[in-house]
């Protein structure tokens, strides 16, 4: 299943949390600062490794991932969240 | 990649405001607005839904959730929400309270409200300190856990044990759900959001008190990093603070989801 | 003497202990001092600062609505203080995070790149003590070296190790006054 | 229409239910049970809201909840019970929800006793709680004025967005005296632009009662001020009797003030120029009322049953020009219109005609 | 001795622990909790009694339990929290238990915020809980001066068995100023008289509110009025400025006295005969001394961070005759000396010599 | 018929002043005020004791207890203990609670007394009404009983259901020794007495909160007779409250008893 | 027309009864009327009191020192009331209960066995009923006529039965007050 | 065992319960009134009944009654009340 993710990184309050959660490892933080003064998550994937699993934005404690996934993945099932 | 053959399976509740939270980095605050916000969303329930903030961290919730709101005095949501709830009883009305709030000046009125069984929804937010007001130990505070009021460590012979307030709670006939739940990790996350989302039905079905403790990190106030802060709520909040569900009513077993 | 300084930034760029190494060294100098922070919520996310006032007379008002002197170590600061500060009056940036610059033709600007300064020096939470060095060179509100003695003295025993490099940030501060003095 | 006997604190009960009472929330407390315990079985009659709760601080923050809605809403206690309020009030008064409270006021300090009192005045009228706020403070006389301000007060809190305080005492409570009672009213909720009930096809709405940043509390301080202004504009009650060609003004409230009455009645019979001043509303005080008669008048003697409250409001009224005299008990004790009479002849007035 | 900074919350702290502070209990609440925090620490290391109660309720009870034996003790708060405890202070007060309250004003009503305020001079001053009383309240202008009433707060308390509050604010519990802090002292319990510890070898005592007869009732409050008497008598403080000359008086306590001072200054700097008046006990009022002051001065201006509360004391103290205008900011906004000064000169004093 | 050769085996205890109660005939407290004091006589503690009165018909305890003696506001009595003891370690502190004081307005304070294991004894008065002001619903009133603001019984849909205040504090970590006891008849009445002496050598011995909840009659406010209340009591009451012991602390079951 | 009546005795002996029954009379014959109980923990045990006015002006206080009449059940309530009658007032007493008498000259007393009358109609609890009936005999306070329907009605359905001995009672009492005064 | 009782009729308010719990039925009420209003509860023991057996001092609930008996009944084990 292919995937992606877009971080609004005018949420994004540099937690690090969604870096902690990806089983691909696909978010890092970027140096530069926000004009709220913090290090933006991004997402760095050059493989086209994303799964849309979700995980990062479960974790997520300011709603700032939005996630996406190739269609024909169930969409149902994709709304419901993993446990 | 973003490509035209994708479509969203995630993005951020309707139910919340466009606005920026003043949670902090990492605030375990962050992630439960925004289940409570998918759950309002899922149910559809959002114009019919008056909120009730607490005075702590989360006492801007009006600012974040897209419904009625009011904002309580310190400990007395469910008084405030059992007001709004008895004059209006067609509306879904929940209680978002801290621990400081619900556990410590709050304890008569929760108690109460959970004994008349009010059909009320409380979340209540368990970080175990006082964010708000800078750190201060709450009665929820682990025992030997330093905090700006127990410099020393939380001696118990002076301060006192821990309350587990879902367990008291759950002792009284009022009470029809109560669970605890926790957010140190994606899985647990959504299990809190389905005990929320249980919640609100119990109350939808007109079954009575409906309570979900949350289990919520403060990185700023711990001193620790947001990581290092959901296994702080791994590895020392969940033993004492078990998770599971305290109290079901068969009504809420046999009730009938949307 | 009478100095009324705003300090202001990001939480955790040492805005308060900035304000208070110039509060406690206008102790040390005999003068008359408040100091009050930013407090409560606010900390919060947005900025912090705190308000200084040093004087030889004794202090009514903590508070001034009018600075006679600012620090400003971020974009937000700058927008919110600028305009306010007293004509006559000086306004101290940190070029290194602030490109803005005052258009005001009625007051002292000293931009001076205060996070690099620090970082040269292996401090990277240093600019706040450059930029206190600037600001008591410009005013002669304390003395330097009263400074240096209460920096001993606030970093105590745990942060021994970095004193000579901040003794040095501070000196950077002092020196780029007088450049620009010199200019 | 006839009169019936009824006791004060149910015949208040009664008016609030004939105003539209939705929702009521209280906690026994002597000398206002009856109140609470009348609601206890008329609401419930009706199918209304009538919710016994764990305490005063639990009650107003109910009624803070259900005036939220927009709805009708009341409590009712005494002294130490409305001490208790304090905070609850100030949050009712700073987001700008009506309600009613009616306090049945009793001896105090602390636990003191269940005899009427009005050492609360400055508790009710000053405001109690934190923060700059008056609540509208209407003292009834007698249990018929007790249910007509009662009645009233219901729309004036709606009017004003303001919490009205009914400032009676045991007295008022307990008394029965021949009542007419107002007929009942059916009040249909009807959208007001700021009351909480569901954001359905419109923007969301919030009672909160925080600004942060001091500009915006200053905001909301100048919107509860303004609401003020509106009431002592508009609100100002009172009555007099015999003021016109006083020598001296008797000034009281509430119970004290009938009890005055007698005494007066029994100067004027005894042909002296003594005449009579009751606020009615505490807040907003008649102040200019009075500088009115300040103008002509030069003594007056304040009665109250404290140690002397509402005498600083009268001495503010008429100026310093004129002799304010004060007698008041204390601890529970009414006065006998003997004594006033007896602080009256120590004023020595002399009789009409001589 | 050479002075040291301190913060004001943490200076009081330390003050109180060297008057003899036994056991302090107090809940959390901006811009006050520093001075819990300092007491989590210090009073552990004393080996006193330090307990974060359960809510602001509590604390003032505990505090009372804690004062029936005779101890000093004490608890502190910001405005909704004095507020909770406005039911404990009137019991507090009826059966004369000793204790210190320290108030951090913070802007209200309601949530409000956490900004310096003085909106609760009312609260504090006139007694916000129910039944007649007034503690004794002291208005500290800087850290200095909190430091030096809160070490004397104490004795006070004993000596006339009284509530006694600190009345400061925000800006003095959060700004830091050079102190000099007083000699730590060893209380010595000694046997009062009154206080519970166990009847051994004496009869029993009892801490109590109750006057169940209103004739009792009324002893117990003439016993509190006569207790306030003698605060009046002895206690009344205040400072004067620039009076002697005066064509104006500025009048302000606290922090608001701190900034008309600045502006007085400016004045007296330009030739402007403008004088300052700072009461530091609210209760008792310094109303002799103005009224002295009034002998001579027919203006006033009022500065107050509030809606106008202390403006009525003034206007009792100095009588009708004279001007007083009022100046106040609301919602936890400090005034600034430039606002003082504006409305200083737009009461159009005549400068010296012209 | 008294002859000589007779002596005294039981008589009014001495810790009892001579004061004539303001009871009414065949109240419980009468019973009640008694067995505390004939335990004060037994451990002999009667100087070194100080009592808290609530807000009550117990309210005057202070007149009819030979020792120090403070009334406390409304629901306040265990904060009002708590700053005595503290301050006065060495004493013995005990509160006297009605059941409208203790369960409802008082519901903070006893939980966090509770919770931080205050070293106090805690005599809890369940008469299942507000028996001072006139017999109205407490939080302990049963389901269906008649109070003067349940006139039609209450409904335990509206006024919600009663409270366990026993099983609920038992729940909490701080509390050594809470147990439920009657005064239905002489034989019940000598099981709480014993109850109230374990409770005050708990404190005695330093080992904590304790509580003795002790079902009593109300005659007057459930218009029956003397006779008939204590067959309420048994009949009624103690079907809803079970007696016995809810948390005896293994320190406590230990302890040596003098 | 102003009597302010004080009526006192024992709980249970129905003193706020009987003031009712003045009051609701009163109000009947369209007079003011003020009614005003003892309340309170006062009520367990000791005495239980109320007060009444019933006047042709409006009336001031509902509470009196000097009550122009008393009705008496109980001899504490005689030691408390009797020395505060008004100079020319009246003192009823319940002579089955109560032994002493008032030795003023300045009052008028009337002393009846109301508990007696009221047992020999069988009504062991109509004492009341008696003295009130005295009390508006003597004074004429209250019509006779208008305190027999006032009786019908309060007496209600539940005790309909025992209407017709109350107001024997009633008339009981109105009659030894004029054998009084025949005397 | 022998034993009486003495009821202090200053202090009885007639709640009747000695009268309920005596095992002998040895206790009554007067008709008479006390001081304060109560028909107090009088032993009628001719028959030199009384055990002493605390039951009636043990539910009187305002510590009107003395009780005695005989000495020689170990004293003792008068004072722990029976269960
Ligand atoms: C009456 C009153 N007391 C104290 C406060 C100060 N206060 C604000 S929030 C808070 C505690 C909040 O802690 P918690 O409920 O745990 O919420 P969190 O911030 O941890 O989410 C306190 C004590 C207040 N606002 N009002
Ligand atoms: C703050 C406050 N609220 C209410 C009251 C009135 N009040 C006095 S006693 C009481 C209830 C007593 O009931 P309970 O505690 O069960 O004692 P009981 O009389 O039944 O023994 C109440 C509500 C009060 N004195 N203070
Ligand atoms: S959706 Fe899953 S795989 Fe993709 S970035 Fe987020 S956590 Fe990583
Ligand atoms: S979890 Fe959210 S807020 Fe945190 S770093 Fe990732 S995107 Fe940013
Ligand atoms: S202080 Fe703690 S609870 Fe409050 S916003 Fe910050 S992280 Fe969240
Ligand atoms: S009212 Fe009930 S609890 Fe109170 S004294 Fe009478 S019988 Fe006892
Ligand atoms: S002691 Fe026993 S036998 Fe004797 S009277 Fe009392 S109950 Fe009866
Ligand atoms: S039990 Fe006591 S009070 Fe009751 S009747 Fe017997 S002796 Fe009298
Ligand atoms: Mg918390
Ligand atoms: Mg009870």
């Amino acid at each position: 299943m292919r995937g992606t993710i877009v971080i609004d990184e005018y949420r994004c309050k540099g937690c690090e949390l969604c870096t902690t959660v990806c089983p691909k490892d696909l978010i890092h933080m970027a140096d530069r600062f926000t004009a709220r003064g913090y290090h933006p998550a991004v997402l760095t994937d050059p493989g086209v490794a994303c799964t849309g699993c979700l995980l990062c934005s479960t974790i997520c404690p300011d709603a700032a991932i939005t996630v996406y996934r190739e269609a024909g993945a169930k969409r149902a099932a994709a709304v419901v969240a993993p446990q | 990649m973003l490509t035209d053959a994708m479509e969203i399976v995630w993005q951020r509740p309707s139910s919340l405001t466009p606005a920026l939270t003043h949670y902090c980095p990492g605030c375990g605050h962050g992630i439960i607005n925004r289940l409570v916000g998918e759950v309002i969303d899922e149910l559809g329930i959002r114009e019919t839904t008056i909120g009730v903030a607490s005075v702590g961290c989360s006492v801007f919730a009006y600012n974040y959730f897209d419904c009625d709101f009011a904002e309580a005095a310190h400990g007395r949501a469910p008084a405030m929400a059992t007001g709004i709830k008895r004059v209006r009883p067609d509306r879904t009305v929940f209680t978002y309270q801290g621990d400081g709030d619900l556990a410590s000046i709050g304890t008569a009125e929760i108690v109460h409200a959970a004994a008349r069984g009010e059909n009320i929804t409380v979340i209540f937010v368990n970080n175990a300190v006082y964010g708000m007001t800078g750190g201060q130990m709450a009665p929820t505070s682990l025992p030997g856990m330093k905090t700006t009021s127990s410099p020393f460590g939380r001696d118990v012979h002076r301060a006192g044990f821990p309350i587990r307030m879902s367990e008291m709670l759950a002792t009284l006939d009022g009470t029809s759900y109560i669970v605890r739940r926790s957010t140190h990790d994606p899985g647990n996350v959504n299990k809190t959001k389905k005990a929320i989302k249980t919640a609100f039905q119990t109350q939808i079905n007109g079954l009575g008190f409906s309570l979900v403790e949350i289990l919520s990190a403060c990185p700023v106030n711990w001193n620790l990093t947001a990581e290092e802060a959901l296994h702080y709520v791994e590895e020392k909040l969940v033993p004492y603070y078990p998770l599971g569900d305290l109290k079901v009513a068969e009504t809420v077993k046999n009730m009938s989801v949307r | 003497m009478h100095e009324e300084i705003i300090i202001s930034g990001f939480g955790g760029q040492g805005v308060l202990f900035a304000g208070q190494l110039l509060a406690y060294a206008g102790v040390a100098d005999g003068l008359h001092v408040t100091w009050i922070p930013s407090y409560g919520p606010e900390m919060r996310g947005g900025t912090a600062h705190c308000q200084v006032v040093i004087s030889s007379e004794e202090i009514g008002s903590p508070l001034t609505a009018h600075p006679t002197s600012v620090i400003i170590l971020n974009m937000p600061s700058m927008e919110k203080y600028e305009p306010l500060v007293k004509p006559g009056g000086l306004l101290i940036l940190d070029s290194s995070l602030i490109t803005e610059r005052t258009s005001r033709q009625d007051i002292h600007q000293i931009a001076l790149p205060a996070k690099e300064i620090a970082a040269s020096l292996g401090l990277a939470q240093s600019a706040n003590v450059v930029m206190v060095g600037a600001l008591a060179a410009a005013t002669g509100i304390v003395r330097i070296e009263t400074l240096e003695q209460v920096l001993k003295k606030k970093l105590g025993e745990r942060h021994a190790g970095t004193l000579e490099a901040n003794k040095l940030a501070l000196r950077y501060g002092v020196a780029s006054v007088k450049e620009a003095a010199a200019v | 229409m006839t009169k019936e006997l009824w006791k004060g604190n149910e015949a208040v009960a009664e008016a609030a239910v004939r105003a539209g009472l939705h929702a009521y929330f209280g906690y026994p407390i002597t000398p206002q049970t009856e109140l609470l315990e009348y609601l206890a079985k008329r609401m419930v009659e009706l199918d209304r809201v009538f919710l016994q709760a764990e305490s005063e601080l639990a009650a107003i923050n109910m009624v803070y909840g259900a005036g939220s809605t927009g709805a009708r809403a009341m409590t009712s206690s005494s002294s130490p019970g409305v001490s208790l309020m304090q905070e609850g009030i100030s949050y009712i008064v700073a987001s700008g929800v009506p309600c009613v409270l009616v306090d049945m006021m009793r001896g105090g300090p602390g636990l003191g006793n269940i005899a009427p009192s009005q050492a609360d005045y400055f508790q009710l009228v000053k405001g109690g709680g934190h923060g700059d706020y008056h609540p509208l403070v209407l003292a009834p006389a007698s249990v018929q004025e007790a249910v007509d301000l009662t009645y009233e007060a219901f729309d004036l809190a709606m009017k004003y967005r303001s919490v009205v305080i009914i400032a009676a005492d045991g007295a008022i409570g307990q008394m029965m005296e021949p009542v007419e009672l107002p007929p009942m009213r059916d009040i249909e909720p009807k959208d007001q632009g700021w009351e909480l009930g569901g954001a359905i096809g419109r923007d969301r709405r919030i009672i909160t009662s925080i600004g942060l940043e001091p500009a915006e509390l200053e905001q909301i301080n100048l919107t509860v001020q303004a609401r003020q202004a509106l009431m002592q504009a508009a609100e100002v009650r009172y009555v007099e009797r015999w003021t016109d060609d006083a020598d001296l003004v008797v000034v009281a409230f509430g119970t004290a003030a009938r009890v005055a009455q007698s005494a007066v009645r029994e100067m004027r019979e005894r042909g002296l120029k003594v005449g009579l001043f009751r606020p009615i509303s505490l807040w907003p005080f008649p102040t200019e009322q009075l500088a009115q008669i300040a103008k002509k008048v030069k003594r007056f003697l304040v009665v109250e049953m404290n140690a002397g409250q509402m005498v600083e409001d009268v001495r503010l009224a008429v100026g310093s020009e004129p002799s304010v005299a004060f007698f008041g008990k204390m601890g529970g004790l009414v006065p006998m219109p003997e004594e006033i009479l007896e602080r009256i002849e120590a004023l020595e007035l002399v009789p009409v005609g001589s």
